[in-house]
């Protein structure tokens, strides 16, 4: 069984359906590639195991417990950590306290109102900062960081987190293939403790890190196997692979 | 020339705030007119409004037109506390004015107010319960920005009415003016006197202290990430709804406080204090004076008020044209206000390294996130 | 509250229903230029109540200066404070479009300005609008009667409501102000200025209090403070509205039934209250109005 | 600043006080704060009115009357020789500032009293510092009583004055029908409470009683109730703008003045002249002062108050000629304290105590003979009732024979009389600064 499992999930706008009957199973340290052309609907699907849409009917469970329809913060609380397609940082933060702001294990505002020194949060933002290679750039703002640095930064607040699951909405477009290439290497280093679901369309960038690979078409479940498996199905080449090439 | 804008540095900011709050301190040494002292007492209640504004405004993001209520209620209760200790259980068990309302006896929500104590507890408690309330109300359902600055303008609307409307308990529109100062423990407190002044003075420095404290805690961090982007920090596992509460209730809270002051001081609330256009003065202030700043914001109080009182009657006629028009340049030009201007100031006298920021800002400006 | 249902009475509950369309109309159009400019640049104009009084100060300075007869004031002030508010909008608001929270402000000074700079050209005593006599009759249709000016009111109300709608959704301009209010940047791409979009809503919309102000001078006293009075209930048709025409249409014509139909049932002021109140509830549940503007989903 | 000996010591004692922490507190004698006047030097006195802000409309005629009354007695010598000097204050519309620059005009300009305030929201807030500072404060206008202090003097009409005579008339007149309309607060309800004694004693009925919100200007829902009661006529205290959206929407809803005229406590020439006369012929006022009064002071007064630079409004007006009156009694009242106490000892508890009985005889005072009631020091008046003609000016149709006496308990006997020392109840038990 998977740690997070995604029941005939369907999402329609005054009829206009963007998630059809769609089911996922997750397996734990495991990296799932999310794929699919445009309005597949991979964010629709990230957007409603994050709380951000509520699906119109379906069901998604995390470790067996029911999470649909809760809140953002509930959601995240429970080890579901979101990285953005546009990555959003807080700009006028400088990039150190874009990591602290992150790290949410005290979540309570009367609690957090007289902490100012974190001995664990000092620890784990050394240890966070390291990973995404940022410990030159803490005292500077966000908003002067490159855009590859901006999505390190993003995957480093997702960290501070320490979700049991990353999900990761296009954590690599925009970046230079020297910054891919270490993106791939993070993620590897990853999954060894984490289970991380991406979105993803850059296919070099996919055959290097997916366990599994799941396919999307018109908010429908298209296939779902290896990365090698997938670029020999049919259907997928018909519909993805294919219009790729156009 | 500094290394640094010294604007930004924490210390010398700390030291400002206790210089700026020592020298005050010192001002009934020097003189002690009755009337300067009530009047900067009540100078002080306008900071305190002022600071609870910056908090809930320039700090939390939250633009509240509606401080008015949290400062009203506040008022009254300290106003039919201080009623209270001028009647007499046996002899004269209600306030004049209820019985020219056809009130048969002691109305119950006036009953706790014999005791000063609870008087004062309820004083403080209600408005602040009445913002929990609201806040939880507004914020769950997400209103924010300009909808939430309506929104807390109609209701002060709507509790301007029904104190207006509930003359037998409220006495309507002329309002509580308690006949005797107020007593504590048989101690009364002269609102004519140093002890007033300092009283307010103490108060209002305190709040400062604690909320200059608490915005360089993890909580103020939060909190300025909820004002950048309120929707990527529910995905840190935060209730955006539950800081925004918590900010405005603690805003009500320091509103409140500065309402029981003011009656202790002038004795007398009438719902003139939750008319509209003393609730927007007090986002002028702090507007003026620098919203982000929380010395900039009751400086901007003691300005605009001092103002008012020394300076309206020279100009009379052009008083509110000039309050108007300084308002609008403010806002055109100075959005982070006086205490903005001397950032900027302060910011001339760094010294530029040679090499300017290296990296240019990505082509991430204007994106946030994407659905 | 004791009497309710006490001294019911059909033909004048039936009064009250029809009345609740007269004051609806005329928070109507109090609030339609505050909801144009509202639902195209979101700018919350707080100097819209001293809009309403400019009105009612053009109608009365052309109508006791120049003799210039009434209806003909109505069209005139609507150009006069028009191009007040088209003054406005170049020299201030224009500068603060991404700042709404400013905007809110900025308008306070702007309407602390206006206040105090007409009385001290007319002075702080009332002035008074003269409407030829036939307008202070009323006219009777079985148990109901109303004022023919109120009628007037209504239908001047609905022509505009007609006329704003025609030029939104008919015309050019109104498909470019559609566009600039749905996605800035895409209208910009399509060679859209959105500036001069904004530039001429603004226009429109502080000529609509214009018109509305004229109005209001017959009905109400002509004073500096007039506006104050009408602001209020006009934002909240707007946020109740959910700042599109519809909505606001919607929502002036709720508001004032239930105002006129608590008002017979309590007092006046307690009305006031629970209106206030149901519109706390109603937001809790649809925190954008009743129909908000579809706006591009970031 | 000056330095004075005193003030050096005071000062000094007041740092001591300060560096000896625990006993913060230096309590300041009150006896210090009393104006002190000198002879031959001016006479300090406060003028607390609005002057911007939307009570600017009555209250800037009624400063302009104040204005030109202490002209007049300047111009004819002052008070014993001393000329009187105002310190006129704009108080903004906001009762925060009436507070605020009252204990100015106490505190900092030393002023033996001041006249001031309109609505009762103001005086409520200035009273308590007039109060503790045991000053005088005149209150030239009507208002509903109630209030039993020992430090103002009121030569308006109370609410036991005001309508005694006018609810008789048009029951007479009219019918047995009225239907009560006014403003939400303190001041039409009480009014309301003494019409409805006055009411019953005529056999009168009353079919409904509404209030409208202050400063609203919709009347469609009450004019609705008042058409389904059909009473014979309306009494009003409708207030300020209201007053005027009132009578205007009155008749464009189809009301005819013939049939069911308005009576009224409030709408007198400003606000008829505000409204337009067509909506204001007809109707009733109950008031101690008209334009019109038919006696020579009056027309000396009229004639040279608009000729003179505060006339520049074009009307006399209840407000402002009680205002005038207020001079008058001041004058008067300060004449006697210093007779009787000599110039350097009148503080303004003595002007107070020897106002009791001043009388403003017929050739100074334009709505003839008045006096200060020497218990609870409101005026004797003679209320009249005019009724507003095509021309916007009111006609006298029936004046009292005599005059009536103030009474601010009138309605609640059970509390006591107010008397110069205090509230006096039943029981014999008193108690001051009742408010």
């Amino acid at each position: 069984m998977g740690i997070l499992e995604i029941h005939n999930l369907s999402k329609d706008y005054s009829g206009t359906v963007v998630l059809n009957d769609f089911s996922l199973d997750v397996v734990e340290l495991t990296l799932c590639c999310l794929l699919g052309p445009n309005g597949a609907g991979k964010t629709t699907t990230m957007d409603m195991i994050t709380g951000r849409q509520k699906p119109s009917s379906g069901r998604i469970l995390l470790n067996d417990n029911d999470i649909t329809g809760l809140d953002e913060h509930e959601i995240a609380r429970r080890g579901i950590g979101r990285k953005f397609q546009v990555p959003a940082v807080f700009k006028d933060l400088t990039v150190r306290q874009n990591l602290e702001v992150a790290y949410s294990r005290q979540t309570s505002p009367f609690k957090n109102m007289f902490r100012f020194r974190d001995p664990g949060m000092e620890r784990k933002l050394d240890e966070v900062a390291t990973q995404v290679g940022l410990t030159q750039r803490l005292a500077i703002e966000a908003g002067t960081l490159s855009h590859g640095e901006t999505q390190w930064l993003e995957i480093g607040m997702v960290l501070m987190q320490d979700p049991q699951i990353l999900l990761m909405d296009e954590p690599a477009a925009g970046m230079t293939e020297q910054e891919i290439d270490k993106t791939s290497r993070m993620f590897n280093e990853l999954k060894k403790t984490k289970t991380l679901v991406v979105v993803e369309h850059d296919m070099a960038f996919v055959r290097e890190i997916a366990d599994v690979v799941t396919v999307m078409h018109m908010g429908a479940h298209l296939a779902t196997g290896s990365i090698d498996q997938i670029e020999a199905n049919a259907r997928v080449r018909e519909v993805y692979l294919g219009s790729e090439e156009h | 020339m500094f290394k640094s804008n010294p604007y930004h540095n924490k210390t010398a900011q700390w030291v400002v705030y206790v210089l700026f709050f020592g020298a005050l301190a010192f001002v009934p040494v020097l003189s002690d007119d009755a009337f300067m002292m009530n009047q900067f007492a009540t100078y002080g209640v306008f900071g305190m409004l002022a600071l609870s504004i910056s908090l809930c405004w320039g700090f939390g993001g939250i633009l509240n037109l509606g401080q008015g209520i949290a400062f009203g209620l506040g008022a009254y209760g300290m106003a039919m506390t201080m009623q209270m200790q001028s009647q007499d259980p046996e002899t004269s068990p209600m306030p004049p004015f209820m019985l020219n309302n056809s009130v048969e006896q002691l109305p119950l929500m006036w009953e706790p107010f014999w005791h000063t104590g609870w008087g004062i507890f309820i004083a403080l408690a209600v408005p602040t319960l009445f913002c929990v309330i609201f806040g939880t109300i507004m914020f769950r359902a997400r209103v924010s920005g300009p909808f939430f600055a309506i929104m807390s303008l109609a209701m002060l609307s709507a509790w301007y009415t029904i104190i207006l409307d509930s003359q037998p308990f409220t006495n309507g529109v002329n309002g509580i003016s308690p006949p005797a100062p107020l007593s504590i423990g048989g101690f009364e407190i002269d609102p004519y006197s140093g002890f007033i002044y300092w009283m307010v003075l103490f108060l209002l420095a305190a709040m400062t202290l604690i909320i200059k404290l608490i915005t360089t805690s993890k909580f103020g961090l939060i909190v300025q990430a909820v004002r950048a982007d309120s929707e990527r920090v529910r995905f840190l596992g935060y209730s955006v709804s539950y800081y925004e509460t918590v900010i405005y209730a603690v805003s009500g809270f320091i509103a409140a406080i500065a309402g029981c002051c003011w009656v202790v001081a002038v004795q007398y609330v009438s719902p003139a204090q939750l008319d509209v256009s003393f609730s927007i003065s007090m986002v002028i202030w702090a507007g003026i004076g620098g919203r982000m700043s929380l010395l900039g914001s009751i400086i901007g109080a003691f300005m605009i008020q001092g103002g008012q009182s020394y300076l309206g009657d020279e100009f009379l006629a052009t008083w509110l044209l000039i309050l108007g028009g300084f308002f609008i340049f403010v806002v055109r030009f100075l959005p982070k206000g006086l205490a903005g201007l001397l950032e900027s100031g302060l910011g001339l006298l760094v010294a530029k390294p040679a090499a300017e920021r290296e990296s240019a800002p990505g082509p991430v400006a204007g994106a946030k996130v994407q659905g | 509250m004791d009497s309710l249902f006490g001294n019911f009475d059909l033909s004048a509950f039936a009064s009250a229903l029809l009345l609740g369309i007269s004051i609806g109309s005329i928070w109507l159009i109090a609030a339609l230029g505050l909801t144009i400019i509202y639902g195209t640049a979101g700018v919350i104009n707080m100097a819209h109540g001293e809009f309403l009084m400019l009105g009612a100060y053009s109608s009365y300075m052309l109508q006791a200066y120049f003799g210039v007869p009434f209806f003909l004031c109505i069209p005139a002030s609507f150009v006069i404070v028009g191009l007040v508010g088209l003054i406005m909008e170049r020299g201030l608001i224009r500068y603060l479009y991404n700042r709404p929270l400013d905007t809110l402000l900025a308008t306070w000074g702007v309407s602390l300005v206006l206040m105090q700079g007409v009385r001290l050209i007319f002075g702080s005593d009332p002035k008074y609008i003269a409407v030829p006599q036939m307008f202070q009759e009323s006219v009777e249709i079985g148990f109901f009667s109303i004022s023919l000016f109120r009628i007037v009111v209504l239908l001047i109300t609905a022509l505009l409501v007609a006329m704003i709608w025609y030029l939104f959704y008919r015309t050019r301009f109104g498909m470019q102000v559609r566009a600039v209010t749905q996605n800035k940047e895409m209208a910009a791409a399509f060679g859209i200025n959105s500036g001069r979009v904004y530039m001429m809503t603004f226009a429109l919309g502080a000529g609509l209090a214009g018109v509305a102000g004229s109005l209001f001078g017959v009905l109400n006293i002509v004073l500096p403070t007039m506006g104050t009075s009408y602001v209020v209930q006009a934002f909240l048709v707007v946020v109740v509205g959910g700042g599109s025409l519809v909505g606001s249409v919607a929502a002036g014509a709720g508001t004032g039934e239930l105002q006129s139909i608590f008002a017979y049932f309590t007092s006046d002021t307690f009305a006031r209250f629970l209106l206030f109140v149901l519109i706390v509830i109603l937001l809790r549940y649809k925190p954008q109005g009743l129909f908000a503007i579809t706006k591009a989903r970031r | 600043m000056k330095i004075s000996r005193r003030g050096f010591l005071k000062k000094t004692a007041v740092a001591a006080a300060a560096i000896a922490a625990p006993h913060l507190w230096v309590p300041v004698t009150r006896e210090a704060w009393g104006a002190t006047l000198k002879k031959g030097e001016p006479i300090k006195i406060g003028i607390l009115f609005s002057l911007t802000g939307s009570l600017a409309v009555p209250e800037e005629d009624s400063t302009l009357a104040m204005q030109y009354a202490i002209d007049e007695i300047n111009a004819a010598g002052g008070i014993n020789g001393s000329p009187i000097e105002p310190v006129i204050i704009d108080a903004k519309s906001d009762f925060n500032v009436y507070s605020e620059k009252m204990k100015e005009l106490i505190l900092r300009h030393k002023v033996i009293a001041t006249f001031g305030c309109y609505t009762s929201a103001s005086r409520k807030a200035v009273l308590p510092a007039v109060m503790q500072h045991k000053s005088l404060l005149y209150y030239p206008t009507c208002y509903e009583g109630a209030e039993c202090t020992q430090n103002t003097i009121c030569t308006g009409p109370l609410a036991n004055q005001h309508s005694k005579d006018l609810i008789p008339f048009m029951v007479q007149n009219f019918g047995k029908k009225v239907f009560f309309v006014g403003s939400d607060y303190v001041w039409p309800k009480e009014s309301n409470k003494n019409a409805k004694v006055w009411l019953e004693q005529a056999g009168g009925e009353l079919l409904g009683e509404e209030y409208i919100p202050l400063g609203s200007s919709e009347f469609t829902p009450v004019l609705n109730k008042i058409k389904q009661a059909n009473p014979d006529f309306i009494f009003s205290t409708v207030v300020g703008a209201s007053d005027i959206a009132f009578h205007k929407q009155f008749k464009q809803e189809g009301f005819k003045v013939e049939k069911m005229p308005i009576a009224s406590l409030t709408t007198g020439e400003i606000e008829t002249k505000a409204m337009g006369v067509e909506y204001g012929a007809g109707h009733f006022l109950s008031a101690p002062y008209f334009q019109g009064l038919d006696n020579p002071t009056n027309a000396k007064f009229v004639e040279k108050f608009l000729g003179s630079k505060y006339g520049k409004n074009g009307t006399t007006h209840y407000n402002m000629e009680e205002t005038y009156t207020s001079a008058y009694v001041f004058k008067y009242g300060l004449e006697k304290a210093i007779a009787d106490h000599g110039i350097e000892d009148v503080t303004s508890a003595k002007l107070r105590d020897a106002s009791a009985g001043i009388k403003v005889p017929d050739e100074v005072s334009p709505e003839g003979l008045t006096w200060i009631d020497p218990e609870n020091f409101n005026t004797w008046l003679v209320p009249k009732i005019g009724q507003c003609q095509a021309d916007g000016s009111f006609k006298i149709v029936k004046q009292a024979a005599e005059h009536v006496a103030p009474d601010p308990y009138s309605i609640y006997p059970d509390l006591g009389k107010c008397t110069a020392k205090g509230l006096m109840a039943p029981d014999g038990k008193l108690r001051t600064n009742v408010i």
